[in-house]
């Protein structure tokens, strides 16, 4: 249908309000309605997609309110743009949505018991924020959805154990620092600019050549500075390990996957699109040395991420590098960086969304996800440890898994605007997830201690009783999300060139810097 | 950390101060944001496209009406969250409080507040009700409104406020708010003009696409306020009970 | 110009005021203070010609967020380390 | 100093408005970072977005403009009030677009209307966090950030242990003791009435024990609030069952 | 080389997913069915050998196998290309193969191992993976194959999962994912950016030389994360990963680290000097000289060491550095006859060398007995192992009639190609040397009396142990005789 645009947006709020609605009458019904509302949206969202792909402009233009853009500089209304990116990140989302709600079922009801009503509705309405971010093309509107997607999150997470609440708080003070500079970013620029519209905005930059008024590089740096904090950037990373190892498992499953990616994606937003290339990346000095902060932020998450024990924890640093990856790949500034930003930013997703859900489902059967609980797990549960595998070969970028190519892609962007301090450090984080994920494969495969002593007689025995290692797979509705994202993993990598051919469509009217002729 | 915090401020306020050095001089007319066409439209076609007086209340509910339902919705997270994340504690204080409140009802407060509460939910009503014209709105009517239930929980005490308004029913209230809001966006959208376009409603109302769009806003007003009034007061009954919703301050 | 010196002198109280508001070691009375400056801040809206932000303060500032910060500290520890 | 174009003299004189809310969005931020009490924290939070709400009602601001609701000669309705109320007549000739020489005296609603928003969303955040601070202090008995962070470190430590999520926080020793100020004051209630309870209130919290709190805070805390209140139900006994049911 | 006919073939995929086939049976069998599951096993092995062998024909009629299965990049496709060497290394590993699945099922079940299941599919898995790595048509075909052998042999390599099996797997990985990570990675994705204008498909069959476009050092630099990029080869600095992972079950060390893992790493980096730089390329940047002078002093060190090793295993695997070395030296030499010399000696050394570890793990599982100075007398005792065990090591030495004398042969006539003496001096120590670690273990089984006669009861290991190994002696004849065929596969007429 024409209008599946906003219909993404809706879906998942008319899922929240049911059930809030219904779930006062009875709470079973809080699990198919979001179920149900989350595969409208993934429809949605697929259409979206496909009308951008067949678009002669390769974009979906929608304005709430039917009010008309002829204006210059446009604004008037509320603009849904969803160009190839957005209706690609929003597939993103409300895939990702659909998988963790259908595997929500066991866990919601252990950990959040009684609850069920307000975290659905949270749930949903945190997908709906998100999948907006991703379409919406107002700078003001996308700063309310900000909040709503902040609101859920800080909700989802405190719904928890005490330990959580006390997590979130940091979550709220970071969130709301960010979420304000941001705001007030955009003051700066409608200060400048006089519109909210980022094409207008652009519009607006471009005709009165403001690229070196000190008002709009403050915005800039303002706007960047809100973001890099809400997306956990390292030194702000301070929120995150703790807000996402002790949230409920549904959460983390949710947001780990989503909410640093989504706001990676309003930082490319924002300098291709608001900002515009030249605004970003010729007029401002000091991007220059971003990929030095990228640098250390790399190393510092990454050793960290050594030094953990417990797998939800680890993982949670794992994110943190991850988003210096992506962050790096945009500001080496060139082309196959910025694909392997957006491409890392979808194969990422799928990844972390696998790690976590198999880290739940160890959590649900061992009750523990520290590194001293797994041993005998791949006899326990071989699906679910080949699952959480896969993950992690993604994340260590082997082949054909996603993490592959979109490693692949920094790297040569790395490589071709001659970053190498960048290149250096992606190899160095990729041994270091090296060691993280084979750590975690002797302990689960090898009858081995800490320090090396043999646990069992060594030859296959693991030193446990036939009890502990018995075949026990998790319940099913947890088990099919996991292989599902597997899967995901997997064809995304399979078929990555479909999907980098849109990025390339979308990217190529920013001419970037490719090194070479590139056709 | 004091340390750090305080010169890290500094930058930032270093920062902004010398921004400011760009700025348009104190209340310029030809300031961009004053002088931009977007401004100029809504003073000048507020009233061709909406007939409302009150331009900051079209621009709201009309012009930036997908905002307003987000603002929206982040009031019912907000009440949401607040009330689940504080609810299945304990069922009594575990920790004693540093001053034991006058439970018993004042005489002279009551009697007061019995007089002064009709006034208030009037004069809410009146804002939200009287927004196109002067100032008020859906926002502000919906706090008057929920503050009056908040003074019947303060003079009284929570039991008596919940009596006249309980806990569930506030949620359903609240999201009949937010149905309310979306449905006329909705009903726009199924009359064939994009979602949140009052002016379609005309079709099925018998007025002229302005005035489609007049009563439209007085709806999707309404619905705000319905949101608002219900959180707010379940905002001060959570958080004034821990979650208990017994024995109030 | 009375409006400038008006103006300036509620800017000047802003300050002030929100200084103290975090100063003041009991909680209480630091949201009663948080409310003042809350006011302050709708006065001076009102004053630049935002009448419905400043009534929107008005409730929702000065009045809802006050009785909600009041209302929790009642539940917790009134005294402040700082 | 104040001469002209200086910078003194642009923030000072010329934009005093642009310099307060640069400082009070400072302290707001300071506050938020480097106050102790969580509740400070969140007021500082309050400050400093109500300091952002402050910058964009100035860039709103337009000399010699009034608010932004139509004068009556402007006013889409009074224009036609003596004429009769025919819809199709008053679509005809009713409003009219403002002639572009009246738009100056009116200020620019756009920014009115996104503050709105700001306020109400500051507004949620604010109770959501209070919220939050609720529950630490439920599970903590501080709000103070130092003690909190002590605590929290005395929980991981025994948790890294690892066993199952939610059970370890029932009977979290963080809470064993309870905080500084708090525990003494716990404790002399404990030592002056530890003979009052009666048997079967010792029952009580034994097996509320079970299901939620740490155990000696239990203890306590039964102890203190079935007595500590008995001036209330001196003066209410209508709350007497509900009291001893719970 | 001028284009030869291509013909299009599902025959490649289906040996590539003939193990994985037979994995699924082998998981569905599991351990309570064992005869189905090693049935499982054989099936596989023998139908990925019979299609394997069938596209012997079209080849010798020198023609070109192609099936493309998917785009990875824009313009780099996921391609399967059989061609001679590519199909003699298959030939090599399928067959052999069968065989070792024979040797399994008797030293498995005569040592009682545990979790033969997982055993049984990965050892598949690490065939599939090979068959893809003698198959692929470009760089990054290869590339994912290499690092799905690295990844699917880790669980045999610690198999024993105790502590020696972890120090192992840890080498093991840490040096193959170090260097396929770390120095292959990017210097494909150089390939990929900087060539053509981002057009390089890093085939094989077009794209030879068209890194002759590079300067001088880059060139230097990309044959350097090449050469040790691809680190089951086992060149010097980065060999320590072989030995240490020897822990693996005797099988595994046989078929992996004699056949399948070491000969897929100098195989990537034969089609690396022979079809990715090609000849002339080398030869014009004078990179060759350096790698042959390390591929030489890999042979020479490795043998000294193998001396001086008394686990019987490890001075196998020291030997099997030196061998690769040879291959290794023989793709540097940049002749036609050296580089078929190379491909040549893949066949020739896994036969006699698969042999040998055959020879290992019988008397380990006949005698548990794993030091060359414990076999005193055990000729006697076992004369056919013995007997295969000295014709592999004649093999390995290069004797005639013996299969390695044929690839020996061709290396040495490559090196006078291109008159380099030093060569063919290196060959001969090489030889010598492998005379004096090879031939002492024979001789102490033969003519040694055993110090003790305690041990009468010790015979021959069960004949699923004995048969393959007498198998593969036999066939180190056979190379020989047989000899014109692979080298008219490998493009040399005799």
């Amino acid at each position: 249908m024409s209008d599946s645009i906003v219909w993404i947006v809706l879906f998942p709020l008319f899922g929240a309000v049911a059930c809030a609605l219904g779930g006062a009458m009875s709470k079973k019904i809080c699990y198919p309605v979001s179920v149900l509302s989350m595969l409208a949206t993934v429809w949605v969202s697929v259409d979206t997609l496909f009308q951008a792909i067949e678009s002669p402009v390769h974009e979906v233009s929608y304005i709430l309110g039917g009010w008309s853009l002829d204006l210059f500089p446009r604004g008037v209304g509320i603009e849904f743009r969803a160009d190839l990116l957005g209706a690609l990140i929003a597939l993103v989302v409300t895939g990702v949505g659909l998988i963790v709600a259908l595997y929500s079922k066991v866990p919601v009801q252990r950990e959040t018991p009684g609850k069920e009503p307000m975290y659905y509705g949270l749930f949903l309405l945190q997908i709906s924020g998100l999948a907006g971010i991703a379409l919406t093309g107002d700078a003001f509107n996308l700063y309310v959805l900000i909040e709503v997607a902040a609101l859920t999150g800080y909700g989802l997470i405190a719904l928890g154990t005490n330990r959580a609440a006390a997590a979130t708080f940091n979550y709220i003070i970071l969130g709301t620092i960010g979420a304000s500079f941001y705001l007030l970013g955009v003051g700066y620029l409608y200060l400048k600019t006089g519109t909210l519209n980022m094409v207008g905005i652009r519009e607006v930059i471009e005709a009165h050549g403001l690229f070196d008024s000190p008002a709009m590089q403050v915005a800039f740096v303002l706007v960047l500075l809100g973001i890099l904090i809400k997306m956990a950037f390292f030194p702000f990373h301070a929120w995150l390990p703790n807000a996402y190892c002790h949230a409920p498992t549904t959460t983390s499953c949710l947001l780990a996957p989503l909410v640093t990616k989504v706001m990676i994606y309003v930082m490319i937003r924002m300098v291709l699109t608001v900002f515009g290339v030249e605004f970003s990346f010729e007029s401002t000095w000091w991007t220059e040395f971003l990929p030095w902060l990228v640098v250390v932020a790399i190393v510092c998450a990454a050793v960290m991420a050594l030094a953990q024990r417990e797998i939800k924890r680890m993982l949670a640093y794992l994110i943190v590098a991850e988003v210096g990856y992506m962050v790096g790949g945009v500001w080496i500034y060139n082309y196959y960086g910025l694909i392997g930003s957006v491409f890392h930013i979808i194969s990422d997703a799928c990844m972390t969304l696998c790690l976590f859900l198999g880290a739940g489902i160890i959590l649900e059967k061992c009750k523990t996800t520290h590194f001293n609980g797994l041993r005998g797990l791949f006899a326990k549960m071989p699906l679910t440890m080949i699952g959480f595998f896969i993950g992690g070969f993604s994340i260590i970028g082997l082949p054909p898994t996603c993490g592959f190519f979109s490693k692949w892609y920094l790297i040569t962007g790395g490589m071709v605007s001659e970053r190498w301090e960048y290149m250096i450090t992606l190899m160095f984080s990729t041994m270091v997830m090296v060691v993280l994920f084979f750590r975690l494969i002797e302990r689960i495969h090898l009858a081995v201690d800490e320090s090396g002593n043999n646990l069992g007689k060594g030859h296959g025995d693991l030193g446990l009783t036939k009890q502990q290692t018995r075949f026990d797979e998790a319940p099913l509705s947890m088990l099919i999300p996991l292989l599902l994202a597997a899967s995901v993993v997997l064809l995304v990598g399979v078929y990555n060139q479909e999907v980098v051919n849109q990025i390339e469509v979308f990217l190529q009217p920013f001419n970037l810097p490719t090194g070479v002729k590139y056709e | 950390m004091k340390k750090a915090a305080f010169i890290l401020v500094l930058c930032i306020g270093l920062l902004l101060a010398w921004a400011a050095k760009d700025f348009p001089s104190w209340g310029d007319p030809q300031s961009p944001a004053s002088s931009s066409p977007v401004a100029s439209h809504f003073i000048a076609n507020t009233g061709v496209d909406t007939e409302v007086p009150n331009m900051v209340t079209a621009v709201l509910a009309d012009y930036r009406g997908f905002d307003t339902m987000f603002e929206t919705v982040v009031v019912f997270i907000a009440g949401l969250a607040v009330f689940s994340i504080l609810r299945g504690g304990p069922k009594n204080r575990t920790r004693d409080r540093e001053f034991v409140v006058d439970f018993e009802p004042d005489l002279i407060v009551t009697n007061t507040v019995r007089l002064i509460v009709p006034v208030i939910q009037i004069f809410a009503l009146y804002v939200l009700a009287h927004g196109h014209v002067s100032p008020g709105g859906g926002f502000q009517g919906g706090v008057a409104m929920g503050a009056s239930f908040i003074l019947i929980a303060l003079s009284w005490d929570l039991k008596t406020a919940l009596a006249r308004f309980p806990i569930e029913r506030c949620f359903t209230v609240a999201a009949l708010g937010i149905v309310i809001y979306a449905g006329i966006g909705l009903l726009s959208l199924f009359l064939g003009g994009e979602f949140l376009d009052y002016a379609h409603l005309a079709k099925i109302f018998p007025v002229s696409p302005e005035m489609a769009r007049y009563h439209a806003m007085l709806g999707v007003e309404i619905g705000v306020g319905f949101t608002v009034t219900a959180i707010m007061f379940a905002l001060y009954a959570s958080l004034s009970t821990d979650g208990r919703m017994r024995d109030g301050l | 110009m009375g409006l400038e010196l008006f103006n300036t002198l509620i800017l000047c109280l802003l300050v002030v005021v929100a200084v103290l508001s975090l100063w003041v070691r009991d909680l209480v009375v630091s949201a009663v203070v948080f409310a003042i400056y809350s006011f302050l801040m709708c006065l001076l809206w009102a004053e630049m010609g935002a009448v419905d932000v400043a009534f929107t303060e008005a409730t929702v500032g000065a009045g809802v967020s006050t009785v909600v910060l009041i209302a929790t500290v009642f539940n917790l520890k009134r005294k402040a380390k700082d | 100093m104040f001469e002209d174009g200086s910078i003194f003299n642009q923030l000072l004189v010329e934009r005093l408005n642009y310099f307060i809310y640069v400082v009070l969005l400072l302290i707001g931020l300071w506050a938020m970072i480097a106050k102790n009490n969580l509740i400070k924290k969140l007021i500082g939070m309050s400050i400093f977005q109500t300091a952002i709400i402050l910058f964009y009602v100035s860039i709103g601001v337009k000399e010699g403009a009034t608010i932004p609701i139509y004068l009556p000669e402007h006013d889409p309705h009074g224009s036609h009030a003596q004429l009769d109320s025919n819809q199709t007549e008053l679509l005809s000739h009713g409003a009219k677009v403002l002639e572009a020489s009246a738009v100056p005296n009116y200020t620019n609603p756009l920014p009115h209307v996104l503050m709105l928003t700001a306020i109400v969303v500051g507004v949620a955040t604010l109770g959501l966090a209070l919220s939050v601070c609720l529950r630490i202090y439920r599970g903590y008995g501080t709000v103070e950030e130092d003690e909190l962070l002590e605590k929290l470190e005395r929980e991981d430590s025994r948790k890294s242990g690892g066993s199952n999520k939610r059970r370890p926080r029932r009977r979290t020793p963080a809470n064993k003791g309870g905080p500084a100020g708090q525990s003494k004051r716990g404790q002399t209630t404990e030592k002056t009435k530890s003979d009052k309870p009666t048997p079967r209130r010792r029952q009580a919290s034994k097996s509320r024990t079970k299901t939620n709190g740490p155990a000696k805070e239990q203890a306590k805390s039964s102890n203190r609030e079935n007595d500590k209140p008995k001036p209330v139900k001196r003066r209410r006994p209508a709350r007497k069952p509900k009291e001893d049911k719970s | 080389m001028n284009d030869p006919v291509i013909v299009e073939d599902i025959r490649p995929l289906i040996a590539l997913l003939a193990p994985w086939a037979g994995m699924i049976g082998i998981i569905w069998a599991g351990e309570k069915r064992a005869n189905l599951r090693e049935m499982f096993t054989f099936i596989a092995a023998s139908v990925q050998a019979a299609v394997v062998l069938s596209l012997v024909p079209i080849i010798l009629s020198g023609a070109v196998v192609e099936f493309h299965i998917w785009q990875i990049f824009s313009h780099v496709p996921m391609l399967l290309r059989v061609d001679g060497p590519g199909l003699l290394f298959a030939c090599v590993a399928s067959v052999l193969w069968i065989a070792t699945t024979l040797y399994a099922v008797g030293y498995m079940r005569g040592l009682h191992e545990h979790a033969q299941t997982r055993f049984y599919s990965f050892f598949a898995l690490s065939l599939s993976a090979t068959m893809g790595v003698a198959f692929s048509a470009n760089l990054l075909t290869i590339y994912f194959f290499y690092e799905m052998l690295s990844v699917s042999t880790f669980p045999l390599v610690t198999h024993m999962q105790d502590k020696q099996a972890r120090t192992g797997g840890r080498t093991y990985l840490g040096y193959l994912l170090f260097t396929s990570l770390c120095l292959l990675l990017p210097a494909l994705s150089w390939c990929y950016v900087w060539l053509d204008g981002g057009n390089m498909t890093m085939d094989f069959m077009a794209d030879v030389g068209k890194v002759g476009h590079f300067g001088e050092t880059t060139q230097i630099v990309l044959l350097f994360l090449f050469t040790f990029g691809f680190a089951k080869a086992g060149l010097m600095p980065a060999h320590s990963w072989l030995p240490g992972a020897m822990v693996a079950p005797t099988p595994v060390s046989a078929l992996l680290h004699a056949v399948a893992v070491v000969k897929v790493g100098v195989f990537c980096v034969y089609r690396v000097y022979a079809d990715v730089f090609g000849p002339e390329v080398l030869a014009k940047m004078g990179g060759e000289e350096w790698a042959m002078v390390i591929a030489s002093a890999t042979i020479i060190i490795s043998s000294l060491i193998a001396l001086s090793q008394d686990n019987l295993k490890r001075r196998l695997a020291f030997s099997t550095i030196g061998q690769l070395g040879y291959i290794v030296l023989g793709a540097a030499i940049a002749t036609d006859r050296g580089q078929g010399g190379a491909v040549l000696h893949i066949a020739m050394h896994a036969c006699g060398k698969i042999t040998l570890f055959f020879c290992a793990g019988a008397i380990f599982v006949a005698s548990g007995k794993k030091y060359v100075s414990e076999l005193r007398g055990i000729g006697r005792k076992m004369p056919l192992t013995m007997g295969a065990f000295m014709i592999g090591s004649l093999s390995v030495i290069g004797l005639p009639p013996l299969g390695g004398f044929i690839s020996k042969w061709y290396l040495a006539l490559g090196a006078l190609d291109r008159d380099a003496m030093w060569v063919v001096v290196v060959l001969l120590i090489s030889s010598l040397l492998n005379v004096f670690y090879l031939l002492p273990v024979a001789v102490t089984a033969f003519f040694r009396t055993p110090e003790t006669e305690k041990d009468s009861s010790l015979k021959e290991a069960p004949w699923p142990c004995v048969v393959p190994l007498l198998l593969t002696a036999f066939g180190c004849f056979l190379l020989f005789f047989w000899s014109d065929t692979l080298l008219q596969m490998v493009g040399l007429q005799p």
